[in-house]
């Protein structure tokens, strides 16, 4: 029970987190919070194989998919703070709080009689009862999801599988491109700018600075930018470089 | 097994079509493929005629295996004259129909396959809905009639036809559904009184409560009374008729509108004899109506096939009357109407169609003095009028005495009332005839040439029907007459008796004495 | 034994409202996943209740079709990004009348 | 021999079909196969009214059943001909006048090109005829009665391309359709009341019958009569049937078709006999239309209308005779046989002068034509004899009869009789003047010529029989004969001897020739029609019809078209509205029931939550609980 204790607490607050953490990446942390505690309590439950299961393939493996998933995807305006259905969460609070009370005092309250236990069902270790239902009892099902696997990892697949819809354009086309664009709408046909030039620091989430001092956007990767993760407070760096332009000069000019 | 042969020749055949490569106009295979498997059908029709005894009455040809035993429900065929009668009618229309088809403009040339796999398919179903002798099979074939139907109205007809075949279908649905209740409740009441069952036999076995009979009687009826169609659920006829090609209209008002009132002798009447009696007054009100009121906006119309849609409104009307008049004579008068309205209900829809075609219009306004230049047309025309109007000497004029003088029998205004009906029909026909056929050429119609020979192949079987059975209608009545003794005496009404009977072997024997 | 199934309703509520509050689809994911596994606690818990081995095994099965889910669930939302350039559920709403 | 009756029919109703059936190759013989025909069926006739005539009197009803036509439920007709003493007159009437028709119409059609096509129809018109009058039961009476309806149809749209003609022939078949309301019901009552609608059975059952039933048999069969025989108030299409060419007028809207009313009277004789009612309203519907026949008769220019006009009022005296029960019987047949003899040859004479006069009817556009047309003149002459009453002429032995007979009934319908055959003696009379008489007033490029042989022969037969065919009445010959059907009359005493009768009708009628002969030969005749305003309000009436055509409209017409467009109406918006209104509010139910589908996953998935957060409550309550 003391595992129990211990762990129930640290769950709820880490299942809080999920919902209410801003960025994603937190959302994962927490829920990785939350799966190893569960599989603490399956080991405390009796369930040592699910236990291992829980570690290896939920922490271990999905966990990991979503990681993945997120750096592809990165992190859009879908987390914005700002709620686009009227009401809904409102609503949402509302209908959790009263179905939260409601299965928590009557349901939860509702199971009775002795805990037998699985002393008896693990008699000859959790892991060999275990095979001997799935592989007895259940093993139409258990071939069931292995199908079900298989046609899985098809589908994601297909789903993933990107199929060329325009034919591939050759550099002879990518330049000619950028001259025409440069023509018509004078856009620069040159590179990108680098991050960094100008700035205080030459990381790649430094934006370049103009001569005036304001940010240059388009020095920096649109993911970072579609995070957050552009550092900021370089409103006075143009500043702090030309004094120290000027003060290298100072001193250049002093060793002359 | 030979009703079970004929009923599956037709959807053999439509698979087939249904298999065969799209080809387009003019190598159509299909159409000659459509018309031999018609043809087929027509002969084993022909020889299930020869193994019918027709004095023994009752079911014959009979086979039974079960179907779902849950439910009580068997696969059960077996005919009786009445429905014999309807097989025939649906057997001999379907290759005419089909010959008239082969010059259809059909929106999408290669759906010609189609065209005439619907069209068998009908054939197919309805010859099932015919013979079933199980409740629960004959509303499978019930609506299942309704799916070539759809598409035939909906994929190959006027401008106006997803509109019309949306109406027709959602009509006939809802009639549907509420036989569906209707059999719902007997397979209940059948279940509790013993083993479930849908056989015709053994549902005419149970013991209802007023009510309940009562109730089964209206969903039954109400299914029958939007096919037939009974005023006033008639108002998909003229939308889908007036949208549908010929063919599809000839299908559709001379053959599957017949299960509905075919549907109101062997199921209503069969089943259900006490709430008939209770609902006669009301039905026989409504027939009239439906006689002189489609009667009336037949003379109303400007579209050709509304007319005709309207003029079958008012025949129905007719047809319902003399079943729910309950005397042999009537009810004998409706199923030589129902056979005879087929045939002349056909010749009307697909010489008009004929017309329509080459003028491109339906309008009457449109057309006059086509005489001139298509007297074969306006001869077939004016014969097949002229059977709508039932003149003496044509199949329906007996048909409709019949019908009429067996409800005078019973009930004198009602029978009043509906000849009015003879009168409008005049009006209705020749009005329509004065306008296209006859007066100085209109501009326009110049194109309107006269039946080819398919053509005239096509209506020469019914316009020769329609003025044969107008002398000789006694081979028919001899099928009909036996069954229609069995159903008066199962709903327990017997003909009144006349009032001042004379002894007809007397005045026979006294005027034969000098032959 | 009550407490740990209070424990699995706790977290199988608390699920539910981030799938209908939160629009970053992977989120909803993440909830979907905590929901299950809630379920999955309930699972283990009546199987010690019952002291027969069929709750771990259905949890186990749970987690094997969880897996699968997952699998495709999270490739339909790469491909749905790679179209939309946004993963939140609200931008797919054809479904709209 | 008499079981081959049916032949009479079959022949020309098998050249008929086989005329229309025909094709182009059949032009060329197509009149005379038609003719000779008619011409056998005539044959076969003479044949078997010969061989009636050598059997006793009980056994001159012959009948014949030739299948059965209808059997179903209790509903037994037999497809049955009886040859009887009256049939046998009628077929000698129908054939002969139809063969010298025939003959008549080759002339006639020559230059149409859809001449075989009108002996078709011809034939038809023949064999339906026959069918009504050789029909042993009522039902296969009906099957002629329509027959000929069909026929006179088919005949007076002949001309179709004429508006007018194919306006006239709907007309008819309309109008008769009423009369066949009353007949179709009569025949239900029939088979109602006495489970059979055998002529036989049906007038020997009567008399076992109440008497408001024979009253309403009565009624109905009489409102077919009117139909068919042009009888006030259904009297209106027979003018406009004048549109036909002019051998249908002939055969059928004058010599045999429209008498067929006065034949089913007589042949239901059982009946009428039964009923007194009955049997006065045949009197007054007789004796309005004599009148009426006449007035319009008297007003009329169209030499055919004229002639429409004189057929209504010559019917309206058959049918005042077939009122006045088994006195009147023999007398109504007697008349309708010299009738269609006169009458033919008139409607053939008046085929002739327009065949001369480049189809125009108009009689003031004739005059003076006795010496162009001379046979015409003749022939024609000899039935205007007839007609008005002239004796020893055929018109003559048969009205002066029906007047008797009408006074021995009733002195007013008696007065009216007799005025009726003054008024004929004027309009016939200025027929006459205005045709044969008085100066020429015709259209430029008219030549008036006599017409050829194979027209002016049936003209001459024609006459001949107007003017002996009261030779039927020798020693009453014509009442013994037909006695056996319409029973034996007791000769009623009148209160003046029958010579002075005869002699003041024959006072009458020369005072109508006189009259006639003062207003129209007096001063030359206006060449155009004088215009309604400035004719007197009686000729106005006449010109009109009566009315007849603009009370029907008032009363039938109009409100039927109002009907008609008020039912359109409310079907599209009443009954189809109704359900497409149903359909219509489901669909806005669906469209607000369709807001709250915003789209959004997350709000379906709140609303799925919600349900199961409610579903959880009641669950919760129904345990609670």
């Amino acid at each position: 029970m003391t595992a129990f204790w211990c762990l129930a607490p640290i769950m709820v607050i880490a299942a809080l987190g999920l919902v209410f953490a801003r960025k994603a990446v937190h959302a994962a942390l927490c829920l990785a919070v939350v799966m190893i505690s569960l599989a603490v309590l399956y080991a405390a439950q009796g369930a040592p194989f699910l236990f291992a299961v829980q570690i290896i393939v939920y922490t271990g493996a999905i966990m990991m998919l979503f990681l993945f998933v997120l750096m592809l995807v990165g992190v859009d305006s879908s987390d914005a703070v700002k709620e686009t259905i009227g009401g809904q969460r409102l609503a949402a609070a509302i209908i959790g709080l009263i179905f939260g009370v409601t299965v928590v005092l009557a349901v939860g309250q509702t199971v009775s009689g002795v805990v037998v236990g699985l002393k008896a069902a693990n008699g000859n270790g959790n892991p060999y009862g275990l095979s001997e239902l799935l592989f007895g009892k259940y093993v139409l099902a258990f071939e069931f999801t292995s199908a079900l696997l298989i046609t899985a990892a098809l589908g994601a697949m297909v789903l993933a599988h990107k199929e060329r819809l325009t034919t591939r354009h050759s550099q002879a086309d990518i330049s000619a491109r950028r001259m025409r664009e440069y023509a018509e709408s004078g856009r620069h046909p040159g590179p990108l700018p680098a991050p960094g030039v100008f700035a205080r620091h030459n990381a790649v989430d430094t934006p370049a600075l103009l001569p005036d001092g304001s940010p240059l956007e388009s020095s920096i990767s649109d993911s970072l930018v579609a995070r957050g993760q552009v550092r900021d407070g370089f409103e006075d760096d143009i500043d702090k470089v030309v004094e120290q332009l000027d003060d290298d000069e100072q001193g250049l000019g002093g060793e002359k | 097994m030979i009703l079970s042969i004929l009923a599956a020749t037709p959807i053999a055949g439509a698979l087939l079509l249904a298999l065969l490569p799209r080809e387009a106009a003019p190598h159509h295979r299909a159409k000659y493929v459509a018309l031999g498997v018609s043809l087929i059908t027509l002969v084993l029709s022909l020889v299930v005629m020869a193994k019918f005894d027709q004095d023994a009455g009752g079911y014959q040809l009979t086979e039974k295996h079960e179907w779902i035993k849950v439910f009580g429900a068997y696969y059960s065929l077996g005919v009786n004259g009445i429905g014999i009668t309807l097989i025939l009618l649906t057997t001999i229309l379907t290759p005419i129909v089909i010959l008239a088809a082969f010059g259809d403009r059909l929106p999408d040339p290669k759906s010609t396959n189609a065209y005439f796999a619907w069209m068998l398919a009908v054939e197919g179903l309805a010859i099932g809905a015919f013979a079933a002798t199980d409740a629960f099979l004959f509303y499978v074939l019930f609506e299942a009639t309704l799916i070539p139907l759809y598409f035939l109205i909906g994929s190959f007809g006027g401008p106006n036809r997803s509109y019309a075949a949306v109406k027709f279908l959602i009509y006939n649905l809802v009639g549907g559904l509420l036989m569906l209740a209707s059999i719902v409740g007997l397979y209940v009441i059948s279940a509790r009184q013993g083993d479930a069952s849908f056989l015709l036999s053994d549902l005419q076995n149970l013991d209802f409560s007023t009510n309940t009979e009562r109730l089964l009687f209206l969903g039954f009826m109400a299914a029958f009374a939007i096919k037939a169609p009974l005023w006033p659920l008639h108002t998909w006829l003229p939308d889908a008729a007036g949208q549908a090609t010929p063919g599809t209209s000839v299908l559709m008002v001379s053959v599957i509108d017949k299960i509905g009132t075919f549907g109101m002798i062997r199921w209503c009447l069969g089943l259900f004899p006490g709430a008939s009696d209770w609902a006669s007054p009301v039905v026989i009100v409504l027939a009239v109506i439906s006689i002189l009121y489609g009667a009336l906006l037949a003379v109303g119309q400007d579209d050709i096939r509304r007319l005709i849609a309207f003029t079958s409104v008012s025949h129905f009307g007719f047809i319902i009357l003399g079943i729910f008049a309950f005397t042999t004579t009537s009810l004998a008068g409706s199923t030589l109407y129902m056979f005879n309205h087929g045939l002349s209900t056909a010749a009307l829809f697909l010489v008009t169609g004929m017309m329509i075609a080459r003028r491109g219009s339906a309008r009457i306004s449109d057309f006059g003095g086509v005489q001139k230049i298509a007297p074969i047309m306006s001869g077939v025309l004016l014969v097949a009028g002229l059977s709508s109007l039932s003149l003496p000497g044509l199949a329906p004029f007996i048909s409709e005495f019949l019908v009429l003088a067996g409800t005078f029998t019973r009930s004198i205004p009602a029978a009043a009332f509906a000849t009015l009906g003879i009168v409008l029909a005049a009006l209705y026909i020749l009005i329509m005839y004065q306008r296209v056929m006859t007066g100085p050429l209109k501009p326009g119609n110049e194109g309107v040439s006269d039946l080819d020979h398919r053509e005239m192949a096509s209506l020469t079987p019914a316009i020769i029907l329609i003025v044969g059975l107008g002398f000789f209608p006694q081979p028919l009545l001899n099928v009909i007459n036996p069954a229609i003794d069995d159903v008066i005496s199962h709903v327990g009404k017997g003909d009144p008796a006349p009032k001042t009977p004379v002894n007809i072997d007397d005045s026979a024997a006294q005027e034969g004495g000098h032959e | 034994m009550n407490e740990y199934i209070t424990l699995s309703l706790i977290l199988f509520t608390i699920g539910c409202v981030g799938v209908l509050v939160r629009r970053n689809a992977i989120v909803v994911f993440m909830c979907i996943e905590l929901m299950l596994n809630a379920t999955n606690l309930a699972f283990v818990s009546f199987s010690r209740q019952n002291g027969n081995l069929d709750g771990q095994v259905a949890a186990f099965f749970v987690m094997v079709v969880a897996a699968a889910e997952v699998v495709v669930g999270l490739s339909i939302i790469v491909s749905i990004y790679r179209a939309r350039r946004s993963a939140s559920v609200d931008e797919a709403s054809l479904l709209k009348s | 021999m008499f079981d081959l009756q049916w032949l009479l029919i079959a022949i020309p109703l098998a050249s008929g079909l086989g005329l229309l059936v025909w094709g182009k190759e059949g032009d060329r013989f197509g009149h005379l196969i038609g003719t000779v025909a008619s011409a056998l069926s005539f044959l076969f006739g003479v044949v078997l009214f010969a061989s009636l005539l050598g059997k006793d009197g009980e056994d001159r009803s012959q009948s014949t059943k030739l299948f059965t036509w209808i059997d179903a439920g209790s509903f037994h007709v037999d497809m049955g001909f009886t040859f009887d003493q009256l049939s046998g007159l009628f077929v000698l009437l129908i054939t002969g006048v139809g063969t010298l028709i025939h003959v008549y119409s080759i002339g006639y059609m020559a230059h149409d090109e859809r001449r075989r096509r009108f002996f078709a129809f011809l034939n038809i018109f023949i064999a339906a005829m026959l069918t009504l009058v050789l029909a042993s039961d009522y039902l296969v009476l009906f099957l002629g009665w329509e027959g000929v309806g069909l026929a006179s149809y088919l005949l007076i749209g002949f001309w179709q391309h004429k508006d007018s003609a194919a306006a006239a022939a709907k007309k008819a078949f309309v109008v008769n359709r009423v009369g066949d309301l009353g007949m179709a019901l009569g025949i239900m009552l029939m088979f109602t009341e006495f489970g059979t609608s055998s002529i036989h059975a049906v007038n020997g059952a009567i008399t076992g019958a109440s008497g408001s039933v024979a009253t309403a048999l009565g009624l109905l069969l009489l409102l077919g009569a009117c139909g068919k025989s042009a009888q006030v108030p259904l009297q209106s299409w027979l003018l406009d049937a004048m549109e036909g060419p002019t051998p249908v007028s002939a055969l059928i809207h004058a010599a045999t078709m429209v008498t067929a009313g006065v034949y089913l009277v007589v042949r239901s004789n059982g009946i009428f006999d039964a009923s007194e009612a009955a049997r006065t309203a045949v009197i007054v519907v007789g004796l309005v239309t004599l009148l009426a026949g006449a007035w319009i008769g008297c007003a009329k220019d169209d030499i055919k209308k004229a002639l429409a006009g004189s057929t209504m009022s010559q019917i309206g005296y058959m049918m005042l005779a077939a009122g006045l029960g088994p006195a009147g019987y023999a007398f109504a047949i007697f008349h309708l046989i010299t009738h269609g003899f006169f009458k033919a040859n008139m409607f053939l004479g008046a085929g002739s002068v327009m065949h001369g006069m480049n189809d125009d009817v108009e009689m003031r556009h004739y005059g003076g034509l006795r010496t162009f047309m001379p046979i015409t003149f003749a022939t024609f002459g000899l039935g205007y004899l007839a007609i008005i009453g002239v004796p020893p002429f055929a018109g003559f032995w048969s009205k002066d009869k029906i007047i008797e007979a009408a006074f021995g009934q009733n002195v007013w319908v008696g007065l009216g009789a007799l005025l009726g055959a003054g008024v004929t003696a004027f309009y016939m009379t200025r027929l006459m003047i205005m045709t044969f008489f008085s100066e020429k007033r015709w259209r430029e490029e008219v030549h008036p010529h006599e017409s050829p042989r194979v027209m002016t022969w049936p003209l001459i037969g024609l006459a001949a029989l107007s003017a002996v065919g009261g030779i039927l009445l020798v020693s009453d010959w014509i009442s013994e004969w037909l006695e056996p059907i319409t029973g034996h009359a007791e000769h009623e005493e009148l209160a003046i001897p029958a010579i002075v009768l005869t002699l003041i009708i024959t006072v009458v009628v020369l005072i109508g020739v006189a009259a006639a002969v003062f207003f129209y030969n007096r001063e030359p005749i206006a060449a155009e029609t004088p215009a309604d305003s400035s004719v007197s309000i009686f000729a106005r009436a006449g010109r009109h019809e009566l009315y007849g055509n603009e009370l029907n409209d008032a009363v039938v017409v109009r409100p039927t078209r109002h009907l008609t467009r008020f039912l359109v109406w409310f079907d599209g918006k009443g009954v189809d509205g109704f359900v497409t209104g149903v359909a219509d509010r489901l669909g806005d139910t669906s469209q607000f029931l369709r807001k709250p589908q915003t789209g959004y996953v997350r709000s379906y998935a709140l609303t799925m939550f919600g349900g199961v957060a409610v579903l959880v409550l009641a669950l919760l309550a129904v345990t609670l609980a």
